[in-house]
């Protein structure tokens, strides 16, 4: 492959944001470059800038906060760096496109999925409406979205997670790009569908010879990918090479303790006597799918169907199962956030009636980190009243210098400096502002922690200390946790207990040795394959 | 929804009622009612209701009765009244008004009629309310629709410049005439265009008053069209000096509100063009309040009224009728166009709200239970 | 949570951004704060506007000393006195007539000189509603080294009228403004936060209270008392609120769909906290786009009441009336054009300032 | 005194100065021009009309609709008071006056060709008084019927005491048709123009915008003596405008011809443009001799602070009239000392004789300046604060018991001064304020309060105000109206015309002696005494009066040599002048 064209090339790249009235870099010196059909993957710690390098390149970033110092990117020849707005136009979507890293928020969310994936394919290849809606099936349909046809009329916010990141793919996908921007594409996908949409890439790579710049922090991918491997920390590239060379000699210290990181160790034991903190029964979430002027509930999406969950004090359920299973929606309706039927107990009490008011008390108990990082914190707000917010309802005596003490605190917990405390969260990478989301919740010392996808945008030396932190906070304070996660090693290094889930209902459930050592169900057997070879397993199960 | 609409539907009956009763106990406690008016009319104490407007023809003089007027032709009954009033007559009157019934019983019949949409008449004119409304409708509908859709036509796309540029040049110096455009007093500039445009000093080109030319009748299609709008330039201009600066602020500010969000980048990295980002992507998103807004604003525009340009340019509109209506005392008048207006702004009130939901389908109108 | 032992962290993340901690506090602004402070100054012309807007009130606050037809200080019969704050009979300085001087009389001004006094005037010796007895012409008199705007058809001196008028209009906008704003958001909040049947009667209530003719009101309200300021603001208030409120509550049915909402929920954050640290930014571009249009149209409001009459009581500064004869008085253009002058330079800095602190508070606001 | 037999004419005191053959009136030319058009702004120009029926009290009829009309007699514009035949040949008021007859030319015809008869006249007579407009109620009150003798003679009956002016009266009655108003109501506005017999019919219209009328070519009467040499215009059209400005801004580009200005300040500073100073519109000032008018400030004495004659007195002083006329008015005004102002009926210098038998039998009642010469309003130095006839006001209010503590005129009862002036238009403020600064020099709270027109008049119908601007229109030979200016019983009368709530017999007295008077002399004398009193008793502060009219128009229209004294006669009497318009048009 390496006798292949040039396709792009970044030179000294550098970039640089002004936060109020300073300037300071993000990038410097970033240079490397991508033949055609060759796959080149950034890694690196979560905020060395990857995602800056990647929009750098797509010219979308927050201009003028944002400002290239140095630096041209050459795509085929063409400097893209101050290229005009027509030229980037039909490069755009067309030539390059991209994936990005937030699914949640990068949708529109007033228009409707086929619009958006459409879009693109009217733009630039001037469709009509018809062959772009059968493209668009098609292209839902090899990312992996059941019975598309029915999705087509949804907007973002019916969609999960992970069904917001494929659209996202779909769309990248749709106009047969020469070069693949794909920052984080299968964080918030489950093993089985992730390495489906590999394989979906890989193919697109061997037919049109597409070039491909691959952001991940899951190594595993990268090992399967990538050509090459750029090592990112601090806004530098700390060193590149092809891929066996940097897995097998890392030179740079940062890539040994990157390539070293794991979430390791285990949980304690799991005790099926300590006392209950959640539990449900026959917990049940049906979303109406209404059609008509009068918009009248024809059908129901049965997102939860009849789920009983038990979570102990001091333990962890880790709440694993395909995209769109339902994992969220459970962990929202026993938070009481949308409303559901079914047995709801918060300490042996049944709070699935209690009103808002009734609820306040107890929600400084129960803590959340949102699978959508991005949208769960308020966008005027500074991290600073973001993570202080919850101290104060929760002691409103305490003074003002005390939360800021404990604000530092927290983000420092979680691998952030007490030096962002007064920027706003769009000022962030993805995975700093996951880490707020943590450190949000867990400041207000919880009982119980539901956490939707908390690891999913961070390295591994990051997962790990996060992994370490929730395990310790755990151990000291007796702390229940309801754990969603894609990421199997994750949920084994931090659960006792397992569930997994299908289409509302849960197929498997037990103890985590169990699960992860004697799956019971195909689903579950192909799951934890997917997991730690990442191959697709053609028993079908990911298309149940 | 179709349970929320019904209900809202169901509810504008006692809204209307609402309204009517608390106007109608208001109206009650007004000192000087019709009848005062007709006796000023008698004594020739009145004014015209828009005097203080257009000025009036008394000059220096108390009222209308002016010693130039007196001998000449119809004002002798100016000589009549000045003998003093029958008393029996003013009964005659207090009766004709239905004032000599208890208010509750002529609150019940007004209900009752209204019920029937029967409207009664004008207290001084022998033309129902709703032909009234009717005659009047061609000047409003005219100013109000041409300037609804001048200034949503101009303002929105302005608003959307101006905050894609926002802090350059182009954004300071439009900024700067749209303020001061709706600082100008409209009724000094009307005067203003008047005497340039209008008037014998400057440039004679456009009509002093009226919506159309007496000959109008004679022409052919498009000459009335060019009439028509010959006739409303200069009313419309100067209604219209003003009435950009709100939209266009609100959509400015609505769109850098929206512009840097990740769809927005998505949209961008689609390979869309700068127009197709901001009219297809964040329109909808930013513009809730305005489009929400724009089925309302266009059916009420068919019942706007100025009272101030309608006076300065002779038009006879809805903003002079409600106005005068209130003035004299004209009940039938005030009630009747209370009750049209008030049906007409709760139905697009819904539909506003109903805008919303199509706009945005996260919203709802629900209590949240959870 | 308190401190934990950790072998040391492989990687202490230190986001490339700026160090926005650094820096001695400001008027001891919270960091957040400071940075609004200096988003807003850097857009210059709201600065500059706030500036001078602020001059402008502030002189208008001293009107008094500014213009006014009594002195300041006098000197008489080796006595001091200070007529702007004490009312002294015409005879305390050997008049005939025991009322309140008028200073501006010659036959007062030569009883004083005679005593060898002397008279500190302000840089206007009229007040708002001082009659130039001496027009060179009949009112409305033209711009003179006298009355430097001329005077109305009153013989009332202009930049004296502007400048109380000014004040009038400045307070009324600001105190309705303000008051409106807080009715009318808090009154949208409840309805588009809560929704259901809180919506559903709050909507009628307001479509009811909408319907009330106000005109009536004033007029009902005059005959028992004459309209004074404080009245005629309570009236105006009364209906005034209702502008914002359905801009307000569309924002909050919106907005309170959105993941931070929920969120803030999720943390025990109370309804009253979620709706005004969350929500109501949200709203604010509506409720911040407004502001100045609500303030000058209260101003515009209290205008066009002067003008139908129903207004401030005869004689009060009026913008509204200088308005009125400006359309009256076409023969006497410095009317019009001192009064369209003195609304459009003040809307135009509230419209700046409006601006400026939309940009504060934007969190993505970057000048370049 | 001739009555008892027809007459070619009628006068309130049976004099007449045209004799019977007269040919045509004076003031007239005979040789008029007929044709051209004379567009014009009238005096409810800046409004509109939607109704073509101006004797009904609803709605707002057009402006000229009364040369839609013929009445039985037509008054003579130089001659007080006295009208000559027009549908009536010749007129018989019986001996006790409590009748007249009418004898209709035969000839009379309506505009659709119906003859017009005793009938007619009978319907319209009812037809006025039971639907019209309640004014015509009210001065038709004492005639008791109208009947038709035959086909062309009808007879008006009378009751009470006072008949002297209703012939006149029901001679102006304008006659309607019996047989249109059969199939229509008459009491109703209506847009569809009305059948009369009278010179004009309406032409065109447009509600806001115009009337026009033209003139009737076959009209039945335009050869009689008293339409000789008058209606010379083809077409006569009023404008319609809702703003001053448009409207003087008309005038100057030549929408239409001619106007009248009514205000001193627009007359002395606006019409300067440019088709004024090179001729081509002319600016006019024709005298007016018609009395002006009781325009004042009137001051209600049914509020106790107001019953002492000093307070009045001193607030008439207070008013500084020649400060107002110089800088508001530009001097355009002269001051109004007599309710009788402009006519021999005011009264000058010492009584004479035939006033002096009049006032001496109340001579105790009366104060001693009634037998002196009248009073008249001061004369001040112009500078806005006359500190002469401001002392003498301070001293006549001391003398009147109010006297300043700390700043304030109180009684000894404790209670301070004030005064509230009642306006409903804001164009008095000016006039009010520096007198409210005056007043206050006296120690006096005075403000302004202004309140909407349906506010001011129920206030003004209670008596609910301490002093108000009223302006009381004066006839040639006044009448009735007196006791409901002054009388009395109008006092008592919410709603009356009394503002100032005199009740004072003397007065009552004199003005039945107006009323009663037989003949000019007698009127004149009892109204000059009356005029004497009144103006001792200081019920008002007098403003203003003008005596002429000021009018503007453009160039193409000739008048008369001589002006009538009592009318302003462009309507009837001027004509369009070809040559001159030729001339207009060459410019
Ligand atoms: N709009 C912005 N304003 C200021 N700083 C920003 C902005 N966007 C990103 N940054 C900073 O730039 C640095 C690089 O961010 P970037 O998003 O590229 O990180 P990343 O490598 O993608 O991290 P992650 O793996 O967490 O997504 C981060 O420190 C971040 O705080
Ligand atoms: N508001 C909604 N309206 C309608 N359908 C919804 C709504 N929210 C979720 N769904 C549907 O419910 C199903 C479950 O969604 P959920 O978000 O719980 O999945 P998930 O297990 O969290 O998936 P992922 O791993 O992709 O996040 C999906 O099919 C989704 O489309
Ligand atoms: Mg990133
Ligand atoms: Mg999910």
């Amino acid at each position: 492959m390496s006798k292949a064209r040039t396709l792009i090339e970044v030179r000294d790249l550098a970039v640089s944001f002004r936060v109020g009235d300073t300037e300071s870099p993000a990038i410097e010196n970033i240079s490397f470059d991508i033949r055609h059909g060759e796959t080149v993957a950034l890694v690196g710690e979560s905020g060395s800038g990857k995602s800056v390098t990647a929009l750098s390149i797509m010219q979308l970033l927050p201009y003028p906060a944002a400002r290239h110092p140095a630096g041209e990117i050459l795509f085929d020849g063409q400097n893209l760096v101050d290229a005009g707005h027509s030229m980037m136009r039909a490069i755009r979507g067309n030539r390059i496109s991209m994936i990005f890293q937030e699914p949640m928020t990068s949708l529109n969310p007033l228009h409707v999925i086929e619009r958006q994936v459409g879009e693109v394919l009217k733009v630039h290849r001037g469709m009509s409406d018809s062959a772009a809606r059968a493209r668009v099936l098609e292209l839902l349909d090899k990312v992996g979205i059941q019975d598309p046809e029915s999705r087509l009329g949804s907007f973002p916010h019916q969609l999960s997670g992970g069904q917001r990141q494929r659209v996202m793919i779909a769309m990248a996908l749709a106009n047969e790009p020469e070069l693949l921007i794909a920052d984080e594409p299968t964080t918030a996908l489950d093993v089985t569908i992730q390495a489906q949409i590999l394989e979906l890439l890989k193919a697109l790579q061997h037919d049109q010879n597409m070039a491909m710049l691959l952001i991940t922090h899951d190594l595993g991918v990268v090992r399967k990918m990538a050509d090459r491997v750029c090592v990112m920390t601090d806004g530098h590239i700390v060193e590149k090479g092809a891929t066996a060379q940097i897995f097998e000699k890392p030179k740079h210290a940062y890539t040994r303790h990157l390539l070293a990181a794991e979430p390791k160790g285990s949980p304690p034991k799991a005790n099926l006597k300590a006392p209950v903190v959640v539990e449900t029964e026959n917990l049940k979430v049906w979303f109406p799918v209404k059609r008509g002027l009068l918009r009248r509930t024809v059908d129901h999406i049965k997102a939860v169907d009849g789920i009983d969950v038990v979570v102990r004090e001091g333990q962890t359920l880790g709440i694993v199962g395909e995209s769109g299973s339902g994992k969220t929606t459970l962990g929202l309706a026993i938070m009481r956030l949308v409303s559901s039927q079914g047995a709801i107990a918060y300490m042996g009490t049944r709070i699935e009636n209690y009103s808002r008011a009734e609820m306040r008390p107890l929600r400084r108990e129960m803590q959340i980190v949102f699978q959508d990082p991005f949208g769960s914190l308020s966008p005027r707000m500074s991290i600073r009243q973001i993570v202080s917010e919850g101290l104060g309802v929760q002691n409103p005596e305490m003074s003002r210098a005390e939360k800021d003490q404990r604000v530092v605190h927290a983000l420092e917990e979680v691998g952030l400096g007490a030096d962002i405390m007064h920027r706003y969260p769009h000022e962030f990478s993805g995975g700093q502002r996951q880490r707020i989301a943590i450190a949000r919740a867990m400041a207000l010392e919880p009982k119980f922690v539901m956490m939707d996808e908390p690891t999913s945008a961070l390295d591994m030396s990051v997962q790990a200390q996060i992994v370490d932190l929730l395990r310790d906070l755990q151990r000291r304070h007796g702390l229940a946790y309801l754990f969603i996660s894609h990421d199997l090693k994750v949920v084994r290094a931090l659960s006792n207990t397992v569930i997994v889930m299908q289409a509302g209902k849960v197929v498997e459930q037990g103890t985590t040795t169990k699960i992860f050592n004697r799956p019971e169900t195909d689903y579950t057997r192909a799951l934890i394959a997917a997991a730690f070879d990442l191959t697709t397993v053609p028993t079908g199960a990911a298309a149940t | 929804m179709a349970a929320y609409i019904l209900r809202r539907l169901l509810l504008i009956i006692p809204t209307l009622f609402g309204m009517l009763l608390v106007s109608f106990v208001i109206i009650q406690f007004a000192p000087g009612g019709p009848v005062e008016r007709v006796i000023a009319q008698l004594t020739g104490t009145d004014v015209a209701a828009t005097a203080r407007i257009g000025g009036s023809a008394a000059g220096d003089f108390g009222g209308t009765d002016n010693p130039a007027a007196q001998g000449e032709a119809g004002s002798t009954s100016k000589y009549r009244g000045a003998q003093g009033l029958d008393p029996e007559f003013i009964r005659k009157l207090e009766k004709q008004f239905g004032f000599d019934k208890p208010a509750h019983e002529r609150f019940a019949m007004m209900i009752w009629n209204f019920l029937r949409f029967e409207f009664g008449e004008s207290y001084y004119r022998d033309v129902s309310v709703v032909s009234l409304i009717i005659e009047k409708m061609p000047v409003s509908i005219s100013l109000g629709l041409w300037m609804t859709l001048l200034s949503y036509g101009i303002s929105i796309p302005l608003g959307i410049r101006k905050a894609v540029r926002d802090g350059s040049r182009f954004d300071v110096w439009s900024s700067g005439i749209v303020v001061i455009g709706y600082a100008i007093p409209g009724f000094l500039f009307a005067v203003l265009l008047i005497i340039l445009f209008a008037g014998g000093s400057f440039f004679d080109v456009f009509p002093l008053r009226g919506l159309t030319s007496e000959n109008f009748a004679e022409m052919t299609w498009w000459q009335k069209i060019g009439d028509y709008f010959w006739h409303l330039t200069l009313p419309i201009i100067s209604m219209a000096v003003g009435a950009f600066a709100t939209t266009t602020f609100l959509t400015k500010n609505s769109f850098l509100d929206e512009i840097r969000k990740h769809y927005v980048t998505t949209a961008r990295a689609k390979g869309l063009g700068e127009r197709d980002v901001l009219y297809r992507h964040v329109f909808r998103n930013a513009m809730l309040i305005i489009i929400a807004g724009f089925p309302g604003a266009f059916i009420a525009s068919f019942f706007t009224g100025s009272l101030l340009i309608e006076t300065i340019f002779s038009l006879d509109g809805l903003g002079l009728l409600s106005f005068e209506s209130i003035v004299n005392r004209d009940y039938p008048v005030v009630f009747a166009t209370l009750y049209i207006f008030g049906l007409m702004g709760l139905v697009t009130n819904l539909i506003s709200d109903l805008t919303y939901t199509w706009i945005d389908p996260r919203i709802d109108f629900d209590t949240r239970e959870v | 949570m308190d401190k934990r032992t950790e072998t040391a962290p492989p990687t202490q993340d230190r986001p490339r951004g700026p160090a926005g901690a650094g820096g001695r506090a400001r008027f001891s602004l919270s960091p957040i704060n400071r940075r609004r402070w200096q988003n807003f100054k850097a857009n210059k012309r709201g600065y500059w506007s706030l500036r001078i807007f602020l001059l402008l009130f502030l002189v208008s606050l001293f009107s008094e000393f500014l213009a006014n037809d009594k002195p300041l200080l006098l000197k008489y019969d080796g006595g001091y006195y200070m007529p702007v704050f004490v009312s002294y009979a015409e005879t305390t300085f050997g008049g005939e007539f025991e009322t309140e001087a008028d200073y501006r009389d010659p036959f007062v001004a030569d009883l004083i000189r005679e005593k060898g006094g002397w008279i500190l005037w302000p840089p206007i010796r009229y007040s708002y509603d001082t009659i130039n007895l001496n027009l060179p012409v009949p009112a409305p008199a033209p711009p003179s080294a006298e009355n430097w705007l001329g005077t109305d058809d009153q013989g009332r001196d202009v930049v004296a009228r502007l400048l109380y008028g000014l004040r009038i209009s400045i307070l009324f906008g600001l105190v309705l403004t303000f008051f409106s704003s807080i009715i009318g958001v808090v009154a949208g909040a409840v309805q588009g936060y809560f929704g259901g049947w809180v919506d559903l009667t709050f909507q009628r209530a307001i479509e009811i209270w909408n319907s009330v003719p106000s005109l009536y009101l004033l007029i009902i309200i005059a005959s028992v008392i004459e309209p004074s300021f404080w009245i005629l603001l309570g009236i105006l208030l009364l209906f005034s609120w209702v502008a914002l409120v359905g801009v307000v509550r569309a924002e909050f049915l919106r907005g309170r769909n959105f993941e931070y909402v929920n969120a803030a929920r999720a943390m025990g954050i109370s309804n009253l906290t979620i709706m005004f640290r969350h929500l109501l930014p949200n709203a604010m571009v509506a409720t911040l786009t407004f502001m100045p249009f609500i303030l000058n149209g209260s101003i515009t409001t209290l205008t066009s009441l002067d003008f139908l009459g129903f207004g401030l009581p005869p004689g009060s500064p009026s913008l509204g009336e200088l308005l009125a004869q400006g359309k009256s008085n076409l023969q006497a253009p410095w009317l019009g054009i001192s009064g369209f002058a003195a609304i459009a330079i003040m809307l135009s800095l509230l419209i700046f300032v409006g601006e400026a602190v939309r940009d504060a508070l934007d969190p993505r606001k970057t000048f370049s | 005194q001739a009555q008892g037999e027809p007459r070619h004419g009628l006068s309130v005191f049976g004099t007449l100065k045209y004799p019977p053959e007269f040919s045509r009136f004076d003031y007239v030319n005979p040789d008029a021009p007929k044709g051209g058009r004379l567009a014009m702004i009238g005096t409810s120009g800046l409004t509109t009309f939607n109704s073509f029926n101006a004797y009904i009290y609803k709605g707002q009829p057009a402006q000229g609709l009364s040369l839609l009309f013929d009445t039985l007699m037509v008054s003579a514009a130089d001659e007080p008071s006295a009208a000559y035949g027009l549908v009536a040949h010749s007129v018989e008021v019986a001996e006790d006056g409590k009748s007249v007859t009418f004898f209709l030319r035969k000839e009379a015809r309506f505009a659709d060709g119906s003859p017009l008869s005793a009938a007619d006249v009978v319907a319209s007579f009812t037809l006025l008084k039971e639907k019209g407009h309640p004014n015509f109620a009210i001065a038709l009150r004492d005639v008791t019927a109208a009947e038709a003798l035959d086909e062309y003679t009808v007879r008006y009956t009378f009751k009470g005491e006072q008949t002297r002016d209703l012939p006149l009266s029901v001679a102006a009655l304008p006659i309607f048709s019996a047989r249109y108003y059969k199939t229509r109501k008459f009491d109703e506005t209506t847009l569809t123009p009305p059948l009369g017999s009278g010179p004009y019919k309406i032409a065109k219209f447009k509600q806001g915008s115009y009337v026009l009328y033209s003139r009737r070519p076959d009209y039945w009467a335009r050869a009689l003596p008293v339409n000789r040499g008058r209606y010379n215009f083809d077409e006569l059209r009023y404008e319609y405008f809702r703003d001053r400005t448009a409207e003087f801004e008309g005038l100057k580009a030549g929408a239409f011809d001619l106007r009248e200005e009514f205000t001193s300040k627009t007359w002395a500073t606006e019409y300067n443009f440019a088709a004024v100073k090179d001729g081509r519109v002319k600016r006019e000032i024709l005298p007016d001799n018609r009395p002006s008018g009781a325009q004042g400030f009137f001051i209600n004495m049914r509020r106790k602070k107001f019953a002492d004659i000093r307070v009045r007195k001193a607030l008439g002083l207070a008013f500084d009239f020649e400060w107002t006329n110089k800088n508001l008015f530009y001097g355009l005004y002269k001051r109004t000392q007599s309710a009788f102002e402009n006519s021999a009926m005011k009264a000058m210098g010492k009584p004479d004789a035939a006033e002096l038998r009049l006032l001496e039998p109340y001579r105790a009642k009366l104060p001693r300046e009634v037998f002196g010469e009248p009073y008249t309003p001061p004369v001040s130095d112009g500078s806005g604060q006359d500190r002469r006839l401001l002392r003498q006001a301070s001293r006549l209010l001391s003398e009147a018991g109010w006297r300043i503590k700390a700043g304030q005129r109180t009684n000894a009862a404790g209670e301070a001064l004030t005064i509230e002036f009642l306006i409903f238009s804001p164009s008095f403020r000016r006039v009010i304020a520096p007198y409210v600064k005056n007043l206050k020099l006296l120690g006096i709270a005075a403000s302004i309060r202004q309140v909407d027109p349906a506010q001011y008049q129920e206030r003004l119908k209670r008596f609910d105000f301490d002093i108000t601007t009223q302006r009381n229109v004066m006839r040639l030979t006044p009448g009735n109206e007196l006791r409901n200016y002054w009388g009395s019983a109008a006092a008592g009368i919410n709603g009356s015309l009394n503002l100032a709530g005199i009740a004072d017999p003397v007065i009552d007295a004199l003005i039945e002696k107006v009323i009663a008077a037989r003949s000019r002399e007698a009127l004149d004398t009892a109204a000059r005494a009356l005029d004497r009193v009144l103006r001792a008793k200081h019920y008002w502060v007098p403003h203003w009066y003008k005596a002429s009219h000021t009018i503007a128009y453009w160039d193409k229209f000739s008048r008369p040599s001589r002006k009538p004294e009592f009318a302003r006669g462009i309507i009837d009497l001027w004509w369009y002048d070809p040559k001159k318009a030729a001339r207009l048009k060459n410019r």
